[in-house]
């Protein structure tokens, strides 16, 4: 009895699915939003990666989500393992048991500066070039994981990440709010668009995607460095 | 403008030559430490020169060429300190992690050097 | 030059799905770490040939650093063996 | 002119597929390690080669991103190997 009514409810469902699917016409041109996008973002938004005027313009109140998302990430993997390195009484929480060769730690000397210019260019770049705030910001927390895992002495004060995070946070947030002032809705572009395939162009894409990569960075090195924190002998207890 | 694209298409053919010597020796060497020597030399030398012969090809072909060159002579610079650094890294850790090399007369010139350092240590603290 | 691009993909699918089963079978889970950075290194170039430079970056900036990063660290506080 | 840039890219492949033989065999995870890095250096290569040939400039960003970023994960693997993390 009861796989009978499996049967017939399932038999049901797909008749319906199929008389939906059946009023879908096949073969015709369907993809009007699309056409939208890469008409105007390069015509009116100045902006030559198509890419980057959804994500941050056109789609920006989800792009506001996904940081919302990454920041209460970051929060739950500090809320959790906070307490166990708070149990270290001494300055120098012990990270890494031993120091890297000097080869590697002078590598990383050079490397690190190279690293960070690099992340910055990305997300700089983000309305010229592929990548943007988030790629930018995943450079940068590596360029920083790459300096904690050879030096021993090096550390990242949390203060200043919750900064620098608090501060780019707010800025994307102002820069959508002036957007409803100026322009009506939010995220709405009320700077001069400039002119396509310069540095200085697409109003405040340029400016969110700067604020998302210090964001991305900072919250990915918190990250980090709570994970290297955890010391080795204080896991065996 | 000739004599570039000359050097150029010889420098890919030598790059992809030694890319190919690489992996050859990545394939046939006996244990972990000849396979790293093979892997980081022949495979620096071949993408090194493979994608210096590719911007020099792309300054004679584009119209304004020297962005090209420029980012291309950036990424031979990182892809030289990068290789060389992942590959020593990589060596010292096997070698913490009590791998064994593959050799005939077992001759540990690291280990020796390690028990020289600490005969010194002790010597210094006498 | 198009049928060179298709030989390239199939090969890459080809990695891929080997270094795929590899990862789910090993037991030892720093090859298993190991593995999933081959699959997005393999899934990098894919999104390249497919020309969509943007999803290859974030691909190339999430998956061969940070992500295997984030495993490495998390195996470093449980345990690991070797078969 | 293509013939060429045809025979190149499918002598990078067939060292691809060897490098990829000795990731699926290599014993202990260090050789895994050494055969993943070739590999990210060819596809490096590759990935140039690639923006050459379909004429795309901005593409070599990523092959760029690939030559930073690869490396931290093997340093990264190889600092556990050693103990040191």
């Amino acid at each position: 009895m009861k796989k009978l009514l499996i049967f017939a409810l399932l038999l049901f469902i797909g008749f319906e699915i199929l008389t939906v699917l059946a009023d879908v016409p096949f073969g015709e041109d369907r993809m009007n939003v699309s056409k939208f996008y890469l008409e105007k973002s390069p015509a009116e938004l100045k902006v030559a990666n198509v890419v980057t005027a959804i994500v941050v313009n056109f789609r920006g109140f989800d792009t506001l989500g996904e940081v919302t998302v990454l920041f209460l990430a970051a929060a739950g993997i500090g809320s959790i393992l906070y307490r166990r390195r708070s149990v270290h009484t001494g300055l120098n929480p012990k990270r890494t048991s031993t120091e890297a060769s000097s080869i590697v730690q002078a590598g990383a000397k050079v490397l690190f500066p190279l690293i960070l210019l690099l992340g910055a260019y990305v997300f700089v770049h983000g309305h010229l070039t592929p990548g943007g705030g988030f790629q930018g910001g995943a450079i940068i927390a590596t360029g920083f994981l790459l300096k904690l895992i050879s030096y021993r002495k090096f550390s990242v004060k949390h203060s200043t990440v919750t900064w620098v995070e608090s501060l780019a946070g707010i800025v994307f947030v102002v820069l959508g709010l002036l957007g409803i002032v100026y322009g009506g809705t939010f995220l709405e572009n009320f700077l001069p668009a400039g002119e396509l395939n310069s540095l200085i162009s697409g109003g405040v894409i340029g400016i969110i995607y700067v604020a998302v990569g210090f964001k991305v960075g900072s919250e990915l090195t918190g990250v980090l460095d709570t994970l290297l924190n955890i010391s080795q002998d204080e896991e065996t207890q | 403008m000739i004599v570039i694209e000359y050097l150029a298409y010889f420098l890919i053919t030598v790059g992809a030559l030694f890319l190919f010597l690489g992996a050859l020796g990545i394939f046939r060497m006996p244990d972990l430490y000849t396979r790293i020597q093979a892997g980081t030399k022949a495979s620096t030398l071949g993408a090194m020169s493979l994608i210096l012969g590719v911007g020099l090809l792309g300054f004679v072909t584009f119209t304004p060429g020297y962005p090209w060159l420029i980012k291309t002579l950036v990424i031979v610079i990182f892809v030289a300190i990068a290789n060389p650094l992942s590959s020593h890294a990589l060596a010292r850790g096997a070698y913490k992690d009590k791998l064994i090399p593959f050799s005939k007369e077992h001759i540990d010139a690291y280990e020796e050097a390690d028990n020289n350092k600490e005969k010194e240590q002790k010597e210094d603290a006498k | 030059m198009s049928s060179t691009l298709i030989v390239i993909t199939l090969i890459s699918l080809f990695f891929l799905i080997v270094a795929g089963i590899y990862a789910i079978v090993k037991k030892d889970l720093l090859q298993a770490v190991i593995a999933t950075g081959l699959i997005s290194l393999v899934l990098s170039i894919l999104f390249f040939i497919l020309q969509a430079p943007d999803v290859a970056l974030t691909e190339a900036a999430i998956g061969i650093a940070l992500s295997t990063i984030i495993f490495v660290l998390a195996i470093r506080n449980t345990k690991r063996f070797e078969d | 002119m293509t013939y060429f840039f045809i025979i190149i890219i499918s002598i990078i492949a067939l060292a691809a597929i060897l490098a990829f033989v000795r990731f699926v065999k290599g014993p202990t995870a260090a050789d895994r390690v050494v055969a993943l890095d070739t590999i990210s250096f060819m596809a490096i290569a590759l990935m140039v080669l690639l923006g050459f040939v379909l004429e795309r400039f901005i593409y070599i960003d990523v092959s760029l991103i690939y030559a930073v970023l690869g490396f931290v994960g093997v340093i990264t693997i190889a600092r556990y190997l050693e103990g040191g993390i």
